[in-house]
């Protein structure tokens, strides 16, 4: 029991430390950040997988940091949603760091930038590992400073102004998740996710669970960019060098977002029908609004932006079913949309690499020569229109299916038309990008170097196979231990109190 | 209660500066008095009445200290602010040496 | 506490000249006030080490800020329907603070807390820690992760502050690029 | 910038400041030394600490301040800072917990006492300091005017 649970410190402690010592050794030797950074998250991958065993076994597992049991010192609390979330978080972020080898060879200060990666991916461990509200916001505001400068990394004029923009609702949503911890810090008076589920389950209040709800759903709806909180996204996104556009689209705005609100509303205030029918509705906004803007879009990254905001919309319409089928295909959705996506923007940048363009009038006939990229978009384009055997079609199958059984006809429409026009909009990718006739001006164009098309193609793999995970065996360890944290509600209290003691 | 609600004003001060001003240093100003006014929040529900400082001394028996836990937790969070408040201004800075002005409607290449 | 409350107005009152008037330096130091005006309020609620931190920070944050508005050449300007949007704002503040009137009726009486962890804090802190001054007993080892984690925001924002300044961003793929040794 | 910023401000200033800066900093020492036993503590002796350093470069200019703490040294300072408060929490893992304090409690009232505290506290300030005076002489440094205009006069 003890030995297993020493893994926990690990996915902070590790990067944290990669981090320090780039900064440390600055750019000499050249080869040095890329070798610890890849070395980094390859340790944290290995030790993510060997998370979703341990949580399999032993259940929920609890670290008391300093030895100081909880409610007094700090706890960090490995479950099954935990193992998920570290496993889809670190799968790409190894995809990334692989794929920053030979990308980021384009900008100046490299060392700075994996020093900032590595911070980022710290934060968003550390957010997702910890039991503590105010640990929780630490965390968050690592992970949300670090994208901030990240996304102005190319110092150019549009970055600058979408890193500000961003900057900007970045800090105010942070604000109100501050103050709305500061409101039930005076109410329950701890600080303990655990330890203030059990106070609220005891002493009700209808307004100050109100208040604090709009807080929560204005803030972290801020990070997650549900619609009408959207408007920074498809500007930080694309502004961002691609590894970093993957690591926002793929898994920022979902471990900032969507699981510290399925945390928070689920594990620590309780669902209500209200709450999750306010919840439905922006997803299916968010569905709607995100699909019918990309449609317009011609700059490559700008689209796949507007892409990310209506899948994050399917993945809300999933989780807040609340039924169990429902839960299962929203997680299911947010694990392969980090992987997709992440292909997407990775492939997006290939062809930026190549030739130097995002306009997509401006490419054609790209996958005669570059038959890695165009391959591995097409597969990834398949993914999130949802066509069988890709693993897209089977998470959407699963929410719509939900959606039918708990009798929301309309939402399970919307779905299924947000599910086509997404499939026309990439039917204009592929056309206008990778098929057709090569234009006389890229002819000279090369294929990206190896480190490129090595994590293009790992992500590319997972997307094909990525479907096996719903074969009922293999979900019993990994999907349905995360989909019984959020049934559980609010007797996630009882299970880490019981699992101090 | 009363205290509760000026906080909260100063709060809604700050927000309504950052939604309404043009200026992006005006906007950085609206950030920085929100966090003040959240920073007071957590200090005010820590007050108890007749209370003293968290510190023990040598020569007195204190009894009836204030809570210790969110002064602790608003150290954090001051310092954060600041963190957060300086990265603002670097980023504000280099847009000043790009674009000439601090003008946030003459700013507006990217329309989302 | 009376002066608590002509501080807070005092501090309301300097938030608005900031906000509000139209020349760049005075509105940085009308912001200044305020947060001196902070710093005395939380030495008024016993948070001495909270007041001697935030009044530093002013005085770097001021510093810092006063560097970012220098120039005099800074215009200004007031977008259109000056009048619809600000009614539109007030009508949201006014909701808002009835709304959080409701909701902090409901929190426990100004100045007396729950305590509920904290007491043991008090109690035990100074036995089970060694240190007397039990906040930094909290900040460095009840929540010591949480300074780990603060003092990592610090040196994320030291980095972006040093990668968002970089003359040149980008570069020709194998162009070799005159870096200032940062 | 003009010409005359960069060599400082006048005699009356540089004369002030060379008296006060050395007290600011052993103010910043204070307060960072005897963070677990009164207020104060790392964070705001670190600041102290970055503040004098400013001082200096406002009253003198960025060459002098820059001379006596080259930007390499802050950099390398601020790294090492981290990684010394990561090890004091490793060391404390290597003994049982993370952030364990593992050293003994001492005297109270004494200024070594209370195990890690004041360690925490010394690397803090060091981190603290460094890494603010990185920032503002960042910032310092960087010409602040518009490119590809006209210089108004």
């Amino acid at each position: 029991m003890m030995q297993a649970m020493n893994i926990i410190p690990i996915f902070v402690a590790i990067p944290l430390a990669g981090s320090f010592i780039i900064a440390i050794l600055g750019k000499r030797p050249r080869w040095a950040p890329d070798l610890i950074s890849g070395f980094t998250t390859l340790v944290l991958l290995a030790a993510s997988i060997l998370a979703v065993g341990i949580a399999n076994t032993h259940g929920v597992l609890v670290y008391s940091i300093g030895a100081w049991k909880a409610p007094i010192g700090i706890e960090m609390v490995l479950d099954g949603l935990t193992a998920f979330m570290l496993v889809t978080i670190n799968l790409v972020a190894f995809a990334v760091s692989v794929y920053a080898v030979n990308y980021m060879e384009q900008f100046t200060s490299k060392s700075k930038f994996y020093t900032l990666f590595l911070l980022m991916l710290a934060g968003m461990n550390g957010l997702v590992v910890t039991g503590d509200m105010f640990n929780l916001f630490v965390f968050l505001e690592i992970a949300s400073v670090a994208s901030y400068a990240l996304v102005a990394f190319g110092t150019e004029k549009h970055e600058l102004e979408a890193a500000f923009k961003y900057a900007i609702m970045g800090t105010v949503a942070s604000l109100f998740i501050l103050l709305g911890i500061a409101i039930l810090y005076s109410f329950t008076s701890t600080l303990n996710m655990a330890d203030m589920a059990s106070v609220l389950a005891q002493k009700e209040s209808k307004n100050i669970v109100l208040m604090v709800s709009v807080l929560f759903l204005m803030g972290f709806g801020l990070k997650s960019a549900i619609v009408p909180f959207h408007a920074w996204l498809p500007d930080a996104h694309p502004s961002a060098p691609a590894p970093i556009s993957a690591m926002l689209s793929g898994v920022l705005i979902k471990s900032l977002g969507i699981y510290a609100l399925c945390r928070i509303f689920y594990n620590v205030i309780g669902m209500t029908a209200e709450v999750s029918s306010v919840f439905m509705f922006l997803g299916v906004l968010s569905m709607v609004v995100g699909v019918f803007l990309a449609i317009g879009q011609w700059d490559l990254k700008r689209l796949l932006a507007y892409h990310s905001i209506s899948q994050i919309g399917y993945v809300v319409l999933g989780i807040s079913l609340g039924t169990p089928l429902g839960v299962i295909g929203g997680l299911f959705h947010l694990f392969n949309h980090s992987i997709f996506k992440s292909l997407l923007f990775l492939d997006a940048g290939a062809v930026e690499y190549a030739t130097g363009t995002r306009d997509l009038k401006d490419m054609g006939g790209l996958s005669a020569k570059m038959p890695a990229t165009g391959t591995t978009n097409l597969i990834a384009s398949m993914s999130i229109a949802g066509i069988p055997p890709f693993n897209g079609f089977w998470s959407k199958l699963i929410i719509i299916i939900a959606t039918v059984e708990a009798g929301r006809y309309w939402y399970a429409f919307w779905a299924v038309l947000a599910s086509l026009l997404t499939l026309a909009s990439f039917m204009k990718v592929m056309k206008y990008a990778f098929l057709g006739a090569l234009k006389e001006k890229w002819s000279q164009i090369k294929e990206v170097p190896v480190f490129m098309k090595l994590s293009m193609g790992v992500l590319a793999a997972i997307c094909v196979f990525g479907g096996l995970l719903i074969i009922p065996d293999v979900a019993d360890v990994f999907l349905n231990r995360a989909r019984n944290v959020i049934m559980e509600g609010v007797d996630y209290a009882g299970l880490v109190l019981k699992s101090i003691r | 209660m009363a205290v509760y609600l000026l906080c909260f004003t100063l709060f809604l001060l700050g927000i309504y500066c950052i939604l309404r001003k043009r200026n992006i240093i005006k906007i950085i100003i609206g950030v920085i008095i929100s966090e003040y006014a959240v920073n007071l929040f957590f200090i005010l529900t820590a007050y108890r009445a007749e209370g003293r400082a968290p510190i023990y001394s040598k020569s007195a028996i204190i009894e009836n200290m204030v809570d210790a836990l969110p002064q602790a937790v608003v150290l954090t969070s001051i310092v954060i602010g600041l963190a957060t408040t300086a990265l603002l201004v670097g980023i504000a800075m280099r847009i000043y040496e790009k674009y000439g002005t601090f003008d946030i409607t003459k700013i507006r290449d990217l329309r989302g | 506490m009376l002066e608590l409350y002509i501080l807070l107005v005092f501090m309301i009152i300097g938030a608005i000249i900031a906000i509000e008037v139209n020349d760049l330096l005075s509105s940085v130091v009308a912001v200044g006030a305020v947060g001196l005006g902070l710093s005395i309020v939380f030495l008024i609620l016993k948070a001495p080490d909270v007041a001697i931190t935030q009044l530093v920070v002013e005085i770097l944050a001021l510093i810092i800020l006063i560097r970012a508005t220098l120039r005099k050449d800074l215009p200004f300007s007031t977008s259109g329907r000056w009048l619809l949007n600000t009614l539109i704002t007030i009508c949201f503040i006014a909701v808002a603070l009835l709304v959080a009137g409701k909701c902090f009726n409901d929190l426990p009486e100004f100045g007396y807390p729950i305590m509920r962890v904290a007491s043991t804090y008090l109690k035990e802190g100074l036995a089970k820690t060694g240190a007397t001054n039990l906040v930094a007993a909290v900040i460095l080892d009840y929540r010591a992760f949480d300074t780990l984690g603060e003092a990592t925001v610090l040196f994320t924002a030291v980095i972006g502050v040093l990668a968002v300044v970089r003359k040149v961003g980008r570069k020709k793929i194998g162009e070799k690029v005159r870096e200032e040794d940062e | 910038m003009s010409r005359e910023r960069e060599k400082g401000m006048s005699i009356i200033v540089k004369t002030i400041t060379r008296l006060t800066v050395g007290l600011i900093l052993l103010y910043g020492i204070y307060i960072l030394s005897h963070g677990h036993v009164t207020p104060g503590g790392g964070f705001a002796g670190g600041i102290i600490i970055a503040l004098s350093f400013v001082h200096l470069m406002l009253a003198y200019g960025k060459d002098v301040a820059l001379a006596k703490l080259p930007k390499g040294v802050t950099s390398f300072l601020e790294g090492t800072a981290a990684i010394a408060f990561l090890s004091i929490a490793l060391l404390g893992f290597m003994t049982g917990y993370f952030f364990l304090n593992f050293l003994s409690k001492g005297e109270e009232f004494r200024l070594f006492s209370a195990g890690i505290i004041p360690l925490c506290n010394i690397v803090i300030s060091i981190k603290v300091g460094a890494g603010l005076f990185a920032i503002f002489a960042a910032l310092v440094l960087l010409k602040f005017e518009p490119e590809k205009k006209e210089k108004r006069k």
